[in-house]
């Protein structure tokens, strides 16, 4: 079963629009009608950097959960395009609340991809400060970031900012109550945001039509908002429709649902065995649609980059995998009396009690020598 | 948090009332409160339902709309998740939203947003990120009302690390708690006592009484602590009377004013003193807030007493039908039967 | 302001389409393309009476809680039509899932007005058989009845029933995460449901356009259901409407969204002042539509019926207002253990024990003679 | 509700294994007792996310859907209040659905529906409805994952009148007390020790053991009571016997079972013969179910009890990262440092 014929299957009572594309799977410029873009070869070659990059990054994550390293890895791959594309239109002052699969948006951002390894490995739930690089703590309940970010926008229009916040999830998480109530307080507040939407056809073992009845980007009609598909693995698509939406935002002409018709290549996560309900031939049909080979031939046809190039892409990218997984294995277990920091702001005795106690018993283990 | 929250330390019962006091309802207090918060800081927000040019529907932000205008006196979309979601998110572009809950039964739509997200967003970033969000619920019965509008899910949120949950009994409180919770820069969940907002009380805006999460001995006494809060204070106080009146019983009185953190060094040490310790609040027993205290109570003090704690409670059923009400909340004579039953021990 | 120009206002992306009408204000009667009704006068005359019924059992319960009688009362005041209209395309196996001002619906199907008042009188949460008449119990909690209408309809499906279910809800309503995942979940099930809103223009204080940015019946385009806006102050295109909703869900073609473009003319409920927020002048627009006079013109004009009729109509719909207010005012107190029962249907130790507790702790009172 | 809950009262420990049993995992056992019930009862439906073709995250629900197909075994959109609220419907409408929430932190955006809705249906009609939704959650920690995935919820739901909550600690009583869950007609919080669905164990198929709401002596012990439910049953027992092999004591240990209703006349028999009771549960003690526990044994055996109740949980703080776990986990060694103290009054 092929999935962009699901999109046209009986349950959908409307057809879906051809995805917005600017770069074809065999990496042609084509040119859209509402979304032009004008890239220069350096910016074509900071993309594919930024997707090889990511994807070295995530497999990465993989390989250091196979070995025992991290608890979890929810890999990106296939989603390249999607997130850099989408996040290379973020600017200083915009503000991006993250899933938890954007590890490419996160790398855009300048984000340490350790803080993400890190989470994964169990010593933190996050950590990283959402204003040093306007990027939000990964959400791992699904959808809820979508109200955050709405919230954080309609404060955005209030300060008279010139920023928009942009807030990725994925295709399963439309079905939430609260991805509709986001979507909802954005238009009624004409809040600057964005709703990137991935749309990677799967919510682990789940089918976009067991979510929804019409093409995800159609859920924007029924709130008022503008709702466009773009190709999910087309790098510049991606980049060109997400600008014009932030731009829009920015310029206070309100929210934007951007559906990214992508392909989740991998497991759910490291946990997740796809084989149990997804054919290798719908994954085989995606491949060839590969985000980055797309970009890769088309730098190569227009020779806007040569093999050189290419080879130093991939080695920069090593190096900084190989790095990471150095620190990864050389990272210090947490303290465990981290367990009673930052639980408030403003402190709370029974929080204090209880260190005080665990520290007592700690030290208790320490005296006999007993553990 | 520098200024309000470091109230010099509990002062019992003030003995002369202090200067520039006015009398007004509590509700009146929790109104004059928003209003001040909302003067001293422009980052301060109040949203929710029909909050704007209604007032609310109990009045309590009457006039704010008029005063502050729509963009900080939100009259939000009637859907809960969505407000305490988009109140996380200004929290963080640096506002402190004051959430109204219509009505206690009403907050459950929220409460994902409110355990899942509002709760550990701080602990969640190592501290990086502070989530003001003040989330004020009128709570409780005895006012008559239909389903769902009578209800203390406080146990309920203070199960949940990463909340702060309090109730004020009068006018003072109203105002000084509320005060404090905007400025704290953690996430409080704020029970109002609904049945007492007409209560009148004075009100001394000049400076806070005490620190935000500490309990006050409203009434000393010897033979037993009547402990309360929110809208059993006031039940603790006449039946203290009564018992004194009719059995020549000294019993002492606290407001616990904060149900997480409890403030358990000074209901400890009244337990010392009295031996003898009566929990009534209007929620559920079962799995209720008297649990906690009694098995707290309990450890701490268990050579100093002479009687096991004993709960007076709502009933482990729901809310019943207003015309039941008065059955089912602990009024006095269910606290005097609880005195009578812990001095049988 | 007018309400049907606020549909208009910049704030709205969107025109709404005109209501589908079959009555003009004036009482004529017009044809629509899409929805043709065949209505005998008898039938006519039957529409009559369940709305004046209506409106004098609704009244009762305002003169009721004016008296004391009542805790609160939610008056329908305004939407006769839409509720009798479309409580009369309901048939036997169907099944009813109201909100908390459907009166109207619930007199149609055969529902004791006595339990509604008694449930506004505060002597019990609800208490009938949803069974008997095919009509669930008021629901409080804004909107969390429609999925409950989602899942009875997934079981009608799932029986084979040729029957279908038809959920009441608000304005406001639509607003709540629940009442879009129920859009959804219909939608993805195709499950045999009739989402009929009553759009009376106010949720409490709040205009729908603090609600939505597009007219409401568009909601549903967002999740693959077809909706229709009706003129919902009139009888007979809220009846024509609803039937054929009813009917495309008995016969497995889904679920449908009916806004019926209405207006609350009194207060939210008997505890709420609405000069507070909302111009006379606009509750005079709307009394001029009003939805029984509609039909009276209408009645009169054609002959379908004499004063002698409408005077027997008020006259009978009198006798049952007063009935019913002498039945209030004897309805016994509840007995005070009832709070014990019913709690759970196999029983629970602790309601055991405190049934026994609150029964001793009575008695000590009855034995002392003390209160 | 009439066969399986009218099981004779609580057997002890067997001493003879029953005849037709085979060893089989603890979450099996629940798999098992989902097919039995689907085949014993065309109107027992399975719903929730990734149940279908996957048979769930944690495959609890497979071969379900193979055999009874997608009528039967639906996977919904992702989407809890939908979920829950779709489940009261079809259960309206006749049907018993046993829906499946994936983690334990992700109940709560169903959790209004659960509380205002599930819980209180049958009371709002005097009766005359029914609503036999069992929810399954897989609970708790030790198991190594990411946030919200490690969580005890369960005092959320023993305070909610109208709701049953119990949890299994083995795979007999996993496979029975969800057969008596689904056969009975109230709505049942049915939460599964995750870290223990590894654990084998014997599973008599022939009929029930013991009443679905029964706690159970699995050790008979005289110097104290030690109580655990779910995954902390194990702990407790392994806990019993270090104490006995390196101490000398003699502990008693009681499998708890169901959270509410509180098999209290269990529990208070035991406490009276050893005096002392130590509480050990994953959810935070601050307002958990040892509260409840402790306040009420207190209550009811204040003069036998030779040392407060006490209680070993988790700590007031978010579920840390999974590399903390051990240390908020209430492992052995917390346990028999709180029999330690609780010996020493
Ligand atoms: C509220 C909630 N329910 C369930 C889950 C478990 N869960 C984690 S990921 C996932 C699927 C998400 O699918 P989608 O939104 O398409 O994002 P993707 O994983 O494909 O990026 C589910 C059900 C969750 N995290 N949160
Ligand atoms: C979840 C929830 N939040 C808030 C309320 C309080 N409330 C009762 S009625 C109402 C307005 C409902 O408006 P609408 O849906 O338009 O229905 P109407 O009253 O106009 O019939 C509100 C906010 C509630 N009942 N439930
Ligand atoms: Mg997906
Ligand atoms: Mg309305």
């Amino acid at each position: 079963m092929e999935s962009a014929d699901r999109e046209k299957s009986p349950g959908s009572t409307r057809e879906a629009a051809a995805p917005v594309q600017l770069l074809t799977p065999d990496g042609r410029r084509v040119e859209h009608p509402e979304y032009s873009i004008d890239v220069s070869p350096e910016e074509l070659r900071g993309l594919y950097r930024d997707m090889v990059l990511a994807r070295r990054v995530d497999a990465e994550g993989v390989t250091l959960q196979r070995q025992g390293e991290l608890a979890l890895w929810p890999s990106l791959l296939g989603q390249e395009a999607a997130q850099v594309g989408s996040a290379r239109a973020v600017l200083d002052g915009d503000h991006v609340f993250p899933s938890y699969r954007d590890h490419g948006v996160a790398l855009c951002r300048g984000v340490d991809p350790l803080a993400l390894l890190a989470m994964f490995r169990g010593v933190s739930n996050g950590g990283w400060d959402p204003e040093d690089h306007g990027f939000h703590l990964y959400t791992l309940v699904i959808g809820s970031q979508t109200l955050h970010a709405t919230g954080y926008a309609m404060g955005m229009a209030k300060d008279g900012a010139h920023g928009a916040a942009v807030v990725y999830f994925g295709d399963g998480a439309t079905s939430q109550g609260d991805v509709s109530e986001a979507f909802n307080f954005a238009a009624v507040y004409d809040a600057p945001v964005v709703f990137f939407c991935q749309n990677n056809q799967w919510a682990i073992s789940e089918p976009t039509e067991k979510q929804s009845r019409v093409p995800l980007y159609r859920r924007a009609d029924g709130f008022g908002l503008p709702g466009v598909r773009v190709d999910g693995n087309d790098v510049l698509a991606c980049l060109a429709v997400t600008r014009a939406a932030m731009q829009r935002a920015r310029c206070g002409q309100g929210p934007t649902l951007v559906e990214a018709f992508t392909y989740r290549m991998g497991a759910h996560t490291t946990s997740d065995d796809p084989t149990r309900y997804r054919d290798s031939a719908e994954v085989a049909h995606w491949a060839a649609k590969d985000p980055i080979a797309r970009l890769r031939t088309h730098l190569l046809d227009t020779a806007h980059a040569d093999q050189a190039f290419l080879d130093e892409v991939d080695h920069t990218a090593d190096q900084a995998g190989q790095r990471l997984r150095a620190l990864v294995r050389s990272m210090p277990a947490p303290d465990p009396h981290a367990i009673f920091d930052h639980v408030y702001a403003d402190g709370h005795s029974l929080v204090d009690e209880e260190r005080a106690q665990f520290a007592r018993y700690e030290a208790s283990f320490a005296e006999t020598g007993g553990n | 948090m520098t200024l309000l929250t470091t109230a010099p330390a509990d002062l019992a019962p003030a003995l002369v009332p202090p200067p520039a006091t006015r009398t007004l309802t509590l509700g009146k207090a929790v109104n004059t409160a928003l209003r001040d918060a909302m003067a001293a800081d422009p980052k301060v927000l109040v949203m929710g339902e029909d909050v704007g040019r209604l007032g609310g529907v109990f009045r309590i932000t009457d006039g704010l709309y008029e005063e502050f205008g729509p963009e900080r006196v939100m009259d939000t979309p009637l859907a809960e998740s969505g407000i305490v979601g988009t109140a996380i998110g200004l929290a963080l572009r640096g506002y402190r939203p004051v959430v109204e809950i219509q009505f206690d039964g009403f907050v459950f739509p929220g409460y994902d947003q409110i355990v899942t997200q509002l709760a550990k967003m701080h602990a969640r970033s190592l501290g990086k990120v502070r989530v003001p969000v003040v989330i004020r619920i009128p709570y409780g019965g005895g006012i008559g009302a239909v389903e769902h509008h009578s209800e203390s899910p406080e146990a309920l949120f203070a199960h949940v690390a990463g909340l702060k949950v309090v109730s004020p009994s009068d006018a003072q409180d109203a105002y000084w708690m509320l005060r404090q919770a905007i400025e704290g820069d953690d996430p409080v969940i704020y029970f109002e006592p609904k049945r007492r907002y007409y209560e009148q009380g004075d009100l001394d805006t000049t400076r806070p009484t005490r620190p935000l999460h500490g309990a006050r001995v409203l009434r000393q006494g010897t033979d037993a602590t009547l402990l309360g809060y929110g809208p059993t204070v006031k039940t603790c106080l006449a039946a203290a009377r009564v018992a004194e009146e009719e059995d020549g019983r000294s019993l002492e009185v606290i407001d616990l004013r904060s149900v997480s953190p409890l403030d358990f060094a000074s209901v400890a040490a009244s337990v010392r003193r009295t031996r003898r310790l009566v929990v009534v609040h209007e929620a559920p027993v079962f799995f209720g807030a008297g649990a906690e205290i009694a098995a707290r109570v309990t450890e701490h003090c268990f050579h100093h007493l002479e009687a096991p704690v004993l709960r007076v409670g709502g009933y482990h059923a729901p809310y019943p039908p207003s015309r039941l009400e008065e059955d089912y909340l602990p009024g006095l004579d269910r606290v005097l039967h609880a005195v009578d039953h812990v001095m049988s021990f």
